[in-house]
């Protein structure tokens, strides 16, 4: 089947919602497709906040904003992006709540803000409130009013299709294709311009904060046409997820007094950091939790997880300040903080890296200014590089909103202008071979065996603590897996509703986001931020204060070319200056 | 069966003892009205009440009836007061109770002529 | 770092490790294709599961491993995005939401079905589109048009209170398809859309109240509800829905007088 | 595909207040109720039975005003509430709109006609 729309929007989250909803308000027609239904997007997951500096608690200012941000962001953060920000999320908190949002409030009634990790006034003096909340749904919040507001505006939704490949030819994007779910057909979606927001791609790491259908799709299909990947070997692993489940574990239950035991019941916190313990930073502590459980020293099942123990803490701190995690505690692991240990472990939970935009979320081609005509993209899935090496607490809600607003915005001036592109022959092709060599592959490797495969090596080998070799070996098991993929069987020759063909299409993505981050990540000689390498400890300004664009090599299968990208050092106004990042 | 709780039963139990009660209501005001037909009529068919399957059926539809009206009432409570939704389990065990005693002092009190016919 | 091993530290409280005990378990699908099926059928699956697993784990389980032709909805895996709902031993509820131990013993069996009142795509999978177009008839969206001022709209904190149960809602279906009226009638817009309606209806900054309650108002609207409680035990998120339909009944009736 | 249904489709839902009339009617009709047919049921039929209820017994009881009216108001009452409940019955479980409206037809028709004929007994006597 065939559609037209001057704007096509790729994903339903806050970015996709955002960005459609700017672009319907530039008088083109928008169509958003999503493999999910719009409220079943990840962005709902959120739970802390969005941040912004309207000073409703504490004095504050968008300038500190934007210094934590790039401080934050171990000073790769573009500081142009970092300023148009800081200054933009202000109006759009304002607009969210003009949408409707419930957000918590203070006692005047205005829009209520808390302290968050990073976030400072006075640039680096003190915490400062400054994330706005709506109780500990924040992103749940947003993602209904977002989707409601599309509503209203009767914005065309494309729900449950999986968008399969770009068009893209002579550095213009002409549409897409898109799978349709409920009956196994193509459709061929032609539009004067395009916006990506389809989201993270967590799932190719074992323990994650993500949910399941969050496999980097768009991300590969943009690197499979020789389109670069940029700065993908930042990924951020919060220490403290439900075991198992990866499901986030606030660091505020340490600030409680929170203890971490190993399987001998032992504070081991005691004798890796003396004096601060529990209470030591991120790295130390996930260095640490990993340490104990590759000692064997791991409990729960297959060893490897850490206890947390509140079991100390008066009954009241449990239930009312860290009501939330006692919940899930509670529901998951049957565990009740006020009298058990809690098993946790460090979960793989946000991409800083991805397709590179500019300002206005229009792709880059190259890291020399080239860029893809008419194809835009925003949200976790875009590297506009707000988050640099490191992203702060409540700058990626902030994130959706601001660059996916700029996204729609731009997309829809652009669609004004322009006729709608010349389509080429045949555009579904290469769908259509890549789902018939799916279905009609002889072979009987079993794609969820690969995929677990790929997600224990890429924690192991590329999680949070890096090194050369297990980073070598990775590129050999990604390249090994990739071998296997292509002798996945389908077995469910049905069209209707076929979620066995979908999983193995996604595990294709997932492979291939694998290889980008394994390859950039194993080329960057230094430490910075989420990149945390054993044989290169130290960051390294003067060689690599850069950003990496990882490409396919079209010509060579398996083969990553690595390319480079400066750091914007300046802001439209301010420019802070890399310096090391103490707290 | 799907397995709600007792909110599902108090509203399946109100439905059929509503319409139990109105069949009844329909063919009693047939049965009572039909003296203006003459007593002939009028005797002949109270005799088919005679049957057991009508003396077993009064003993239910008296018991439908105290339900159907404590369960209303529950309901009205329920409708007006945010404490009736609060509470409308151990409301509708209350209305069980008196239910099952409207139950068993109809069935004393019908026992004898169930057994001894008239 | 400091690699002293000090014998002083304290042992804490030694806990089993629940991760070891392994449950045999029979998991009851009713399955459904209708391009090859005539009717719904059962099939029985056997698995191991640990007490912690969730309902929705046991089911990937099957998928990835089994029968993976096996066809449901699941994404967020933590009770937050809403897509898993799913009859569970008789009951509505999330997949992720529900853990093995909570509803099966060692030998037994956790039957899983669909979510009654919409039609069947294939197996646990169902048709959504009438959930949402109820949902889209309640005019779900704040509506405010009068000049917005230049920071936020002032609202006090007991005001935003009032809408703290209504905008928890993750659009689950749980609720309406527990809901013994929506099987038989499936034109009662339900429980789920009558708690967005209360979203905004109790909102103090919008100004389309008399229109929502206008829609309330009809025969399909919030007089359908017979309160029965089985949207207030299903939902997930513990929302309250009848006493929030009760609130909406009587915010009617009050406008109406 | 679905295309989002807009605020203008939702204003132009038409609306009347007989659900909320008729909801409230149930209220007050029932509780009024409670006190008539509990009533009734005690002294008709679990102080006397139905056998008891003879020719003679009942238009004897009949005579009295008091008692006629008292019985017309439950007759009256008891027939709208119930006839409006059985209503959500049928809508509820009578799904096929031409059906629906042929049970509802009859269903009236057999309530009026009943309601007609127990007003003319009593007033008759
Ligand atoms: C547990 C958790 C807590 C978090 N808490 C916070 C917080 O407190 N503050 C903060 O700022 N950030 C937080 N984050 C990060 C932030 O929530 C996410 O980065 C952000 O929501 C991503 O939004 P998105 O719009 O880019 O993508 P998503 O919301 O993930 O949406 C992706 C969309 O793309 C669609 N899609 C994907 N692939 C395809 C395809 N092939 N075809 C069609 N459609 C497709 C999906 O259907 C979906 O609609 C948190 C993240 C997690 C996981
Ligand atoms: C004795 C006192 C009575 C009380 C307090 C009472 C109360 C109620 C109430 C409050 C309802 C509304 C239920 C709801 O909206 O969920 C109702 C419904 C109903 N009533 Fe009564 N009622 C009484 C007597 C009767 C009688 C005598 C009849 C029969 C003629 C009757 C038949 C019905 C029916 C059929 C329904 C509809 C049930 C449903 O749709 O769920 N009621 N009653
Ligand atoms: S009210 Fe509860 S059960 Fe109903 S849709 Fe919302 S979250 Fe799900
Ligand atoms: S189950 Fe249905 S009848 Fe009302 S209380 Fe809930 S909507
Ligand atoms: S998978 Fe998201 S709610 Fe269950």
């Amino acid at each position: 089947m065939h559609h037209r729309y001057d704007v096509l929007v790729v994903g339903a989250g806050g970015a996709g919602l955002m960005a459609a909803l700017y672009a319907a308000k530039g008088n083109v027609s928008v169509a958003c497709i999503s493999k999910l239904y719009p409220t079943r997007s990840h962005t709902g997951a959120a739970q802390g906040g969005i941040g912004a500096a309207l000073g409703n608690v504490a004095e504050d200012h968008w300038e500190w904003h934007m210094f934590d941000t790039v401080k934050g962001g171990d000073y790769l953060t573009d500081q142009d992006a970092a300023e148009v920000f800081a200054k933009d999320i202000i109006e759009a908190v304002y607009e969210l709540e003009h949408m409707g949002l419930p957000f918590s409030r203070t006692p005047e009634g205005k829009i209520a803000q808390r302290k968050f990790g990073g976030h400072t006034r006075d640039f680096g003096k003190a915490a400062v409130e400054r994330s706005c909340y709506a109780k500990d749904r924040t992103g749940h919040m947003i993602l209904q009013t977002l989707y409601q507001q599309n509503v209203k505006e009767g914005t065309t939704f494309f729900n449950e299709f999986h968008v399969t490949d770009l068009i893209i030819e002579d550095g213009r994007c002409r549409g897409l294709v898109a799978y349709e779910l409920a009956t196994g057909e193509l459709h061929t979606f032609h539009a004067k311009a395009v916006i990506l927001a389809a989201g993270g791609y967590g799932r190719i790491f074992k323990i994650t904060s993500n949910a399941l259908t969050l496999t980097g799709d768009l991300m590969s299909i943009y690197y499979r046409k020789g389109l670069p990947l940029e700065d993908m070997e930042f990924y951020q692993f919060h220490p403290t997820g439900l075991a198992k489940l990866g499901i986030l574990v606030t660091e505020g239950i340490r600030g409680e007094g929170g203890i971490l035991r190993n399987k001998d019941g032992e504070r081991f916190m005691e004798r890796y950091a003396p004096t601060i313990k529990d209470l030591a930073p991120r790295d130390i502590v996930s260095r640490s939790m990993i340490t104990e459980i590759r000692e064997g020293r791991g409990v729960g099942r297959d060893g490897d997880a850490i206890y947390i123990d509140l079991t100390h803490l008066p009954k009241e701190v449990i239930e009312g300040k860290l009501a939330e995690i006692t919940d899930l505690a509670r529901t998951y692991l049957g565990q009740d903080p006020v009298k058990d240990l809690v098993m946790v472990q460090p979960t793989a939970h946000y991409a800083m890296g991805g397709i590179p935009t500019d300002l206005n979320g229009l792709c880059l081609s190259d890291g020399s200014g080239g860029s893809v005509e008419g194809l835009y993209a925003a949200g976790e899935q875009a590297c506009v590089s707000l988050h640099g090496a490191n992203r702060l607490g409540t700058n990626s809600l902030g994130d959706l909103v601001v660059f996916g607003r700029r996204a729609g915005i731009a997309a829809a001036a652009y669609a004004r202008q322009v006729e709608l592109p010349i389509m080429p022959d045949n555009p579904e092709r290469d769908s259509v071979d890549m789902f018939d060599r799916l279905k009609n592959s002889k072979g009987t490797d079993n794609a969820a065996a690969i995929r677990k495969a790929l997600q224990e090596s890429m924690m192991n080998n590329v999680g949070i603590f890096r090194n050369g070799p297990d980073m070598e070996k990775q590129v050999d098991i990604v390249q090994e897996l990739k071998a296997r993929y292509a002798n996945v069987g389908v077995s469910d020759p049905g069209r209707r509703y076929n979620s066995e063909l979908v999983e193995a299409m996604e595990l294709g993505f997932m492979l291939d986001c694998a290889e980008a981050m394994t390859t950039s990540a194993l080329n960057r000689t230094e430490s910075r931020g989420a990149h945390d390498r054993a044989d290169y400890h130290d960051r390294d300004d003067a060689n690599w204060l850069k950003h990496t664009m990882a490409y396919r090599d079209l010509d060579k299968p398996g083969n990553v070319i690595i390319g480079y990208k400066p750091v914007s050092l300046k802001g439209f106004t301010r420019a802070f200056e890399p310096k090391p990042r103490v707290y | 069966m799907y397995r709600g709780r007792e909110g599902q039963w108090a509203f399946l139990l109100h439905r059929l003892s509503g319409l139990a009660i109105l069949a009844y209501l329909m063919l009693h005001v047939f049965s009572i009205g039909s003296f203006v037909f003459g007593e002939r009529f009028y005797m002949a068919i109270h005799e088919t009440y005679d049957l057991w399957p009508f003396r077993i059926g009064l003993i239910f539809v008296t018991a439908g009836v105290v339900y159907h009206a404590f369960n209303g009432l529950r309901i009205i409570v329920m409708d007006f007061t945010g404490a009736g939704v609060a509470y409308q389990r151990q409301m509708w065990y209350a209305v069980l109770l008196i239910s099952a005693a409207a139950f068993v002092y109809a069935a004393l009190t019908l026992w004898p002529r169930l057994v001894g016919g008239y | 770092m400091t690699q002293t091993v000090s014998p002083s530290t304290t042992p804490g409280p030694v806990t089993t490790q629940p991760g070891l005990t392994m449950l045999k378990l029979k998991v009851k699908i009713k399955r459904f294709d209708p391009d090859v099926d005539k009717k719904a059928h059962w099939v029985t699956y056997d698995v191991e599961a640990q007490p912690g697993d969730r309902v929705v784990d046991v089911i990937n389980e099957i998928k990835w491993y089994q029968e993976p032709g096996l066809t449901f909805r699941r994404s967020c895996l933590h009770g937050i995005c809403g897509s898993d709902a799913m009859l569970i031993n008789g009951r509505n509820r999330l997949a992720c939401k529900t853990l093995v131990r909570d509803v099966a013993k060692d030998g037994g069996t956790i039957t899983v079905e669909p979510i009654r009142g919409l039609k069947v795509e294939k197996d646990l999978l169902v048709d959504m589109e009438p959930f949402f177009d109820s949902y889209r008839a309640i005019m779900p969206y704040f509506i405010n048009e009068s000049p917005a001022p230049a920071a936020e709209r002032i609202q006090s904190e007991a005001e935003a209170d009032l809408m703290a149960h209504s905008s928890n809602c993750i659009l689950c279906a749980c609720c309406t398809t527990s809901c013994p009226i929506f099987w038989v009638n499936g034109s009662y817009l339900g429980p789920a859309s009558i708690v967005q309606a209360h979203r905004f209806i109790f909102d103090s900054r919008d100004e389309a109240t008399q229109q929502r309650l206008n829609i309330m108002n009809q025969n399909t609207g919030v007089w359908r509800c017979r309160t029965a409680y089985n949207c207030t035990e299903a939902c997930p998120r513990d929302i309250p829905i009848t006493q929030l339909i009760e609130e909406v009944k009587r915010a009617v009736m009050y406008q109406q007088a | 595909m679905i295309r989002a249904r807009t605020f203008t489709d939702a204003r132009q839902q038409s609306h009347s207040n007989a659900e909320l009339n008729w909801w409230v009617f149930m209220r007050i009709s029932g509780l009024i109720l409670v006190f008539l047919v509990l009533g009734h049921v005690y002294m008709t039929f679990i102080q006397v039975s139905e056998a008891d209820a003879t020719f003679d017994a009942v238009v004897g009881k009949l005579a009295n005003p008091a008692w006629k009216f008292y019985d017309w108001l439950i007759l009256t009452l008891s027939l709208l509430h119930g006839a409006n409940g059985a209503r959500y019955s049928i809508e509820d479980y009578v799904r096929s709109r031409p059906t629906r409206a042929w049970v509802k037809g009859l269903f009236y028709t057999v309530v009026a006609l009943l309601f007609a004929f127990g007003t003319i007994g009593l007033f008759s006597i």
